[in-house]
């Protein structure tokens, strides 16, 4: 028990959330941030479009309507309280940031510059509505460069590379974390009176993704096998633009300056699955079709693509068919240079990563996983809240992607994910210091660490029958086939009885390095075992949830169901098993109807 | 298409230096990049082989590497550009730690060296809003915004080779991004850090920093521009 | 622990850093290679007699005036490009460009010093 | 918008010795092409074009001092030799004096980091670079 460390605040992981709490608790208590990456290396940093707040510096914008569009974009999951909080908290909150020196685009008249966005609407006239403030299309990356720059300048205790294994309770309350170093292998006990979590969401359990590799829900799996339960795990956003493969986004602006998609025989196929908007439906209407082509032999080649094509000429071909004009009604025309100028940074990625010019090629594109809606249940203040009752568990906080306030219900609306991470990260890092100032250290017992090794010891002593990156492979293949775009029981059953295959075996893999320094492949190892934890609970609780609904699309039940689901689900892991209970949704003025854009 | 990778490798618990391993991948793509290259070999040729990643896609920085000689990030080189022979070495100037894993600390040390965070003491506007900034003043700086501190660069400096002294680009930049910037009020207190003996005037501008920057941010440029700063004071 | 730092000459000029490395080299090998042609041309032509002269004979030779040209000159040359790119660092843009400016001016004006010292070497 | 000048103070700018001599540098490169300038146009002003080879007009562009052309058949060696030419080669002597001893302080620097080291240094080079002008003018003005 060499090292032992006592903070009263212990912050995990250093993305825009960790960070933001870091800074809030620093300020009232001793506080450490603990990241398995560098936090600069974080995926807040991968973030594009804006951060939305209505700020109103180009036209008149109200919070309400932030709220409004927010609660139809979760599809009336969403608890209203929480978003009528954020929404209101957000035009402080991107302020705040702007005063903390981050470097916004700027108006003419030298304010916060902001640019429309899906779903961001004058909720008077319907027209869209510029909400989204942003730093050129890197608007993530300023934000986690500038909420590091700050925790440096207030002189927060970093500890880089360190992954935190095991949460502790101790009658009852938070008692800390434990954590190894990865430089060392040594393990680290971080006595604490409070702890937040942020360590980001799970979209690496999935084959073709947009999340960094080191988004494997860590923090949720942890607090999992705690006894802590995990709320709406079955929500998840795919994005129906991904790079074949890679998973990079393709913004929806392609098919805004009049992209198509192509299949395999060369044919358009959107007309099929939406006969109005064709290619420009709705995120989840366009990955469903691009998934059913591919699942029906139609990808390009047999492979599991299709095109997204954005030539000039074919953009002309397809806007004549469809009868597009430009605003005086001249027929709409496109040429390769404003393609070029409109779409600079798809550009660069296709040149980079396919070596395709999207001017005179088609770009190979699939659907791709994307963001985490469900998580760890927290109320608004950031506080873990652990069964129907909003039970607060003392000590414990959550922020960002792997907590579930819910403000992003069944979907989230594009830019609210760095506006949550902002807003319910401060008020996690504020309420944790506030909770430790006035709570006393919990006696830890001496085995404090054994829980972490023997999960470590297992990894080194398994058989060796089993390799790891086989059985990784694997699982994200069937989640994203089975518990993907498409749900269906058959298939989600299948892939449960998988899961617990996949379980069983995961006991024989042994890792075959022995060291301790920068012991990489232990910690990927451990890390899957975190994922196939996780993927049971998300296809446990998708075959429970027996309605579509947002980011949850299941075939033998394509519509929505108000009357019997329109509540949180709530999963605990008891005995081994996932065990299913709910939690109402919160609706305040927004009664649930129809939604359609 | 068949590649071969020869790797740097360093066991600190078992080696008492490095030795290179080559390894040959059969069915690799042309549009395979370097990185998931390195993870087959993790994952079927030998899991002690021990590197950084996370968002595979040039945005965070963690896999900055030599790769035939010249520093890249894995994520962005493609077996196309790099060819089927390909030497994968830790970045130049840091001591490595293990096989591609090198210790960050001194570059981070560095970095922190020139208050590489927003200074404005004065009050806010009166109504809580942002402080006013032109599109102009906004763009002076921008490209020294876009750094994702890889490290790519700094090790790609003969200055910094010969001494990790030497403040180094990625650090120079983040001095450019504040200093530069109309809102900060520090700009005095940075250029006295970094006219040091150890910062700009170790620039001899190989220009090897912003040939290595996955960015493209123009930071022999920067460096220049902070290095007239010191003599004509202009800041703007 | 770990390997220690450790980048060589030979280490560093192995980085396949192209075209501006290489000039940084040349530039760098050349002042080095000025500084000690003119201190000892100085003290050699101060001292005089047979070391003086011994020296001063040295510099006549064809061979080694063909490699002192070529560094003199590129250090010359080099150095314009390096002055007028950190006086205007808005041209640092095109670092690029400017070398293959430097190379298209130094190729021909070295090509002309060559051929003068080589025709006088065979010649005389 | 923020528009307080963005000028800062000469105090306050991060003018030191380092950066002193960096600007110097650049500055002692150009005076040195113009010197030379002078130097070969001089050289063909005094008639170089017909007595001179290239070589010899280089040698007397690198400096212009009398004992470079020695071993040419001048018709008017005395021109070659005024106390113009001696002030024109003594003032390129001290640029290219200063301009190399800091070439190499700057090498140095590189390597050496401890401020002893680095004072040790500059206390060679301001050596070396005192002998050498004496040394230089002492040979420019006896030639």
């Amino acid at each position: 028990m060499n090292n032992v460390h006592q903070f009263d605040v212990v912050v995990v992981g250093a993305g825009g959330a960790g960070l933001m709490a870091g800074l809030y608790a620093s300020r009232g208590a001793k506080t450490a941030v603990i990241s398995k990456l560098y936090p600069t290396r974080s995926h807040t940093g991968a973030a594009q479009g804006g951060i939305s707040a209505a700020l109103g510096n180009y036209e008149e914008d109200k919070p309400e309507w932030h709220s409004y569009d927010t609660v139809k974009g979760s599809d009336y999951l969403g608890d209203q309280d929480a978003i009528e909080f954020m929404c209101n908290e957000a035009i402080d909150a991107v302020l705040e940031l702007e005063h903390m020196g981050l470097p916004f685009d700027r108006t003419p008249q030298g304010k916060i510059s902001q640019r429309p966005f899906g779903g961001h609407t004058n909720n008077e006239t319907g027209k869209p509505v510029r909400r989204a403030a942003h730093a050129a299309d890197r608007t993530g990356h300023m934000i986690l460069q500038t909420l590091y720059q700050q925790c440096l300048k207030n002189k927060v205790n970093f500890f880089d590379e360190y992954q935190v294994l095991d949460f502790l309770i101790v009658n009852g309350k938070t008692a800390g974390v434990i954590a190894v170093e990865l430089a060392t292998g040594e393990l680290h006990t971080f006595h604490a009176k409070s702890v937040v979590f942020a360590t980001g969401g799970h979209g690496r359990i999935f084959e073709v993704t947009s999340n960094a590799y080191a988004y494997t829900g860590d923090g949720a799996a942890v607090l999992l096998r705690r006894g802590i339960p995990l709320e709406d795990m079955e929500f998840f956003q795919f994005h129906p633009t991904g790079i074949y493969k890679l998973g990079i986004l393709i913004t929806e602006g392609v098919r805004g300056e009049g992209g198509i998609l192509i299949n395999g025989l060369g044919e358009r196929f959107m007309p099929k699955y939406a006969p109005t908007v064709k290619d420009l439906a709705s995120r989840d209407v366009v990955s469903r079709a691009i998934y059913t082509e591919i699942r029906e032999g139609r990808g390009v080649n047999g492979q599991n693509y299709v095109y997204l094509d954005v030539r000039p000429e074919s953009v002309i071909k397809y806007a004549a068919m469809d009868g597009r004009t430009n605003l005086d009604g001249t027929p709409y025309t496109i040429t390769g240079e404003q393609v070029l100028a409109k779409l600079p940074d798809i550009i660069d990625f296709c040149r980079v990563y396919l070596g395709v010019d999207p001017i005179t090629q088609m770009m190979p594109i699939q659907p791709t996983a994307h963001y985490t809606m469900g998580g760890i249940p927290t109320n608004k203040f950031g506080e873990v809240v652990i069964d129907e009752n909003n039970t607060v568990f003392p000590g414990l906080y959550a922020a960002g992607e792997c907590a579930c306030v819910s403000v992003h219900g069944a979907n989230r609306l594009g830019t609210n994910s760095l506006l949550d991470l902002v807003v319910f990260g401060k008020y996690a890092g504020l309420k944790a210091a506030e909770y430790a100032n006035q709570a006393e250290f919990e006696t830890l017992p001496s085995d404090v660490e054994s829980a972490a090794r023997s999960q470590f010891d297992a990894l080194r002593n398994g058989s060796g029958k089993e390799n790891a990156f086989d059985l990784s492979t694997e699982m994200k293949k069937v989640m994203f086939e089975e518990v993907g775009i498409y749900r269906s029981e058959k298939g989600m059953k299948a892939a449960i009885q998988k899961i617990q295959e996949w379980k069983a075996r995961y006991q024989q893999v042994k890792v075959s390095d022995a060291g301790r320094i920068f012991n990489t492949e232990l910690l990927n190892a451990w890390e899957l075992g975190n994922m196939l934890d996780i993927a049971e609970v998300v296809a446990e609780c998708a075959l429970n949830r027996k309605e579509s609904r947002g980011g949850h699309s299941r075939e033998d039940f394509p519509n929505r169901d108000d009357h019997n689901w329109l509540k949180h689900t709530l999963a605990w892991k008891k005995n081994g098993k996932v065990e299913i209970g709910y939690k109402p949704v919160v609706i305040t003025k927004h009664k649930p109807k129809e939604r359609v854009y | 298409m068949q590649v071969t990778l020869k790797i740097f490798r360093y066991n600190p618990e078992v080696d008492t230096t490095f030795h290179y391993e080559s390894y040959v991948i059969e069915n690799a793509q042309e549009t395979d990049r370097v990185l998931d290259l390195l993870e087959h070999v993790k994952g079927y040729n030998d899991g002690t082989l021990s590197f950084r990643r996370s968002c595979a896609h040039g945005v965070c920085g963690s896999d900055a590497l030599r790769i035939n000689g010249r520093n890249m990030l894995a994520c962005k080189a493609l077996v196309r550009d790099v060819g089927e022979k390909i030497t994968i070495e830790p970045l130049l100037g840091l001591k490595v730690v293990k096989d591609l894993i090198v210790d960050m600390e001194p570059f981070f040390d560095n970095y922190k060296k020139v208050l590489p965070w927003f200074i404005n003491d004065s009050p806010l506007p009166a109504d809580g809003r942002e402080r006013l900034q032109s599109p102009e003043q906004r763009a002076r700086f921008d490209d020294t915004t876009k750094c994702i501190m890889c490290a790519a660069c700094t090790t790609s400096c003969p200055s910094f080779w010969a001494s990790d002294d030497y403040l180094g680009p990625a650090a120079l930049v983040a001095a450019h991004r504040f200093v530069f910037d109309s809102r900060d009020e520090a700009a005095a207190e940075r250029m006295e850090i970094v006219s040091e003996t150890s910062g700009l005037a170790r620039c001899h501008t190989a220009f090897n920093c912003t040939m290595a920057c996955p960015r493209e941010i123009q930071i022999t440029k920067a460096i220049g521009e902070l290095k007239m700063a010191t003599i004509t004071g202009r800041v703007e | 622990m770990g390997l220690k730092r450790n980048v060589s000459l030979a280490k560093g000029l192995r980085y396949k850093g192209q075209g501006p490395m290489l000039t940084f080299v040349l530039h760098r090998l050349g002042g080095l290679a000025m500084g000690i042609f003119v201190t000892t041309h100085i003290l050699s032509s101060f001292v005089g007699g047979d070391v003086g002269k011994f020296f001063n004979d040295m510099y006549t030779n064809w061979l080694f005036q063909v490699v002192m040209f070529f560094l003199i000159l590129f250090h010359a040359v080099n150095g314009l490009r390096i002055t007028i790119l950190d006086l205007w660092p808005g041209l640092l843009d095109h670092t690029r460009e400017a070398i293959w400016i430097e190379w298209a001016v130094f190729i021909p004006v070295y090509g002309l010093a060559l051929f003068a010292i080589v025709t006088s070497a065979l010649g005389g | 918008m923020a528009s307080k000048p963005r000028t800062l103070p000469l105090n306050k700018r991060g003018m030191n010795f380092e950066m002193f001599m960096w600007i110097i540098t650049r500055l002692t490169a150009l005076a040195m092409y113009g010197l030379i300038l002078i130097a070969i146009i001089g050289a063909l002003i005094m008639g170089a074009r017909n007595q001179m080879n290239i070589a010899d007009v280089l040698r007397w562009g690198f400096m212009p001092n009398a004992g470079h052309v020695q071993s040419v058949p001048l018709e008017n060696a005395e021109a070659w030799a005024t106390p113009f030419w001696r002030w024109v080669g003594s003032a390129l002597l001290l640029v290219a004096v200063g301009h190399g001893v800091h070439g190499l302080v700057v090498i140095a620097d590189d390597y050496i980091v401890s401020e002893r080291g680095r004072g040790v240094v500059r206390f060679i080079s301001i050596v070396m670079m005192i002998g050498m002008s004496i040394i230089g003018l002492y040979v420019l003005w006896t030639a």
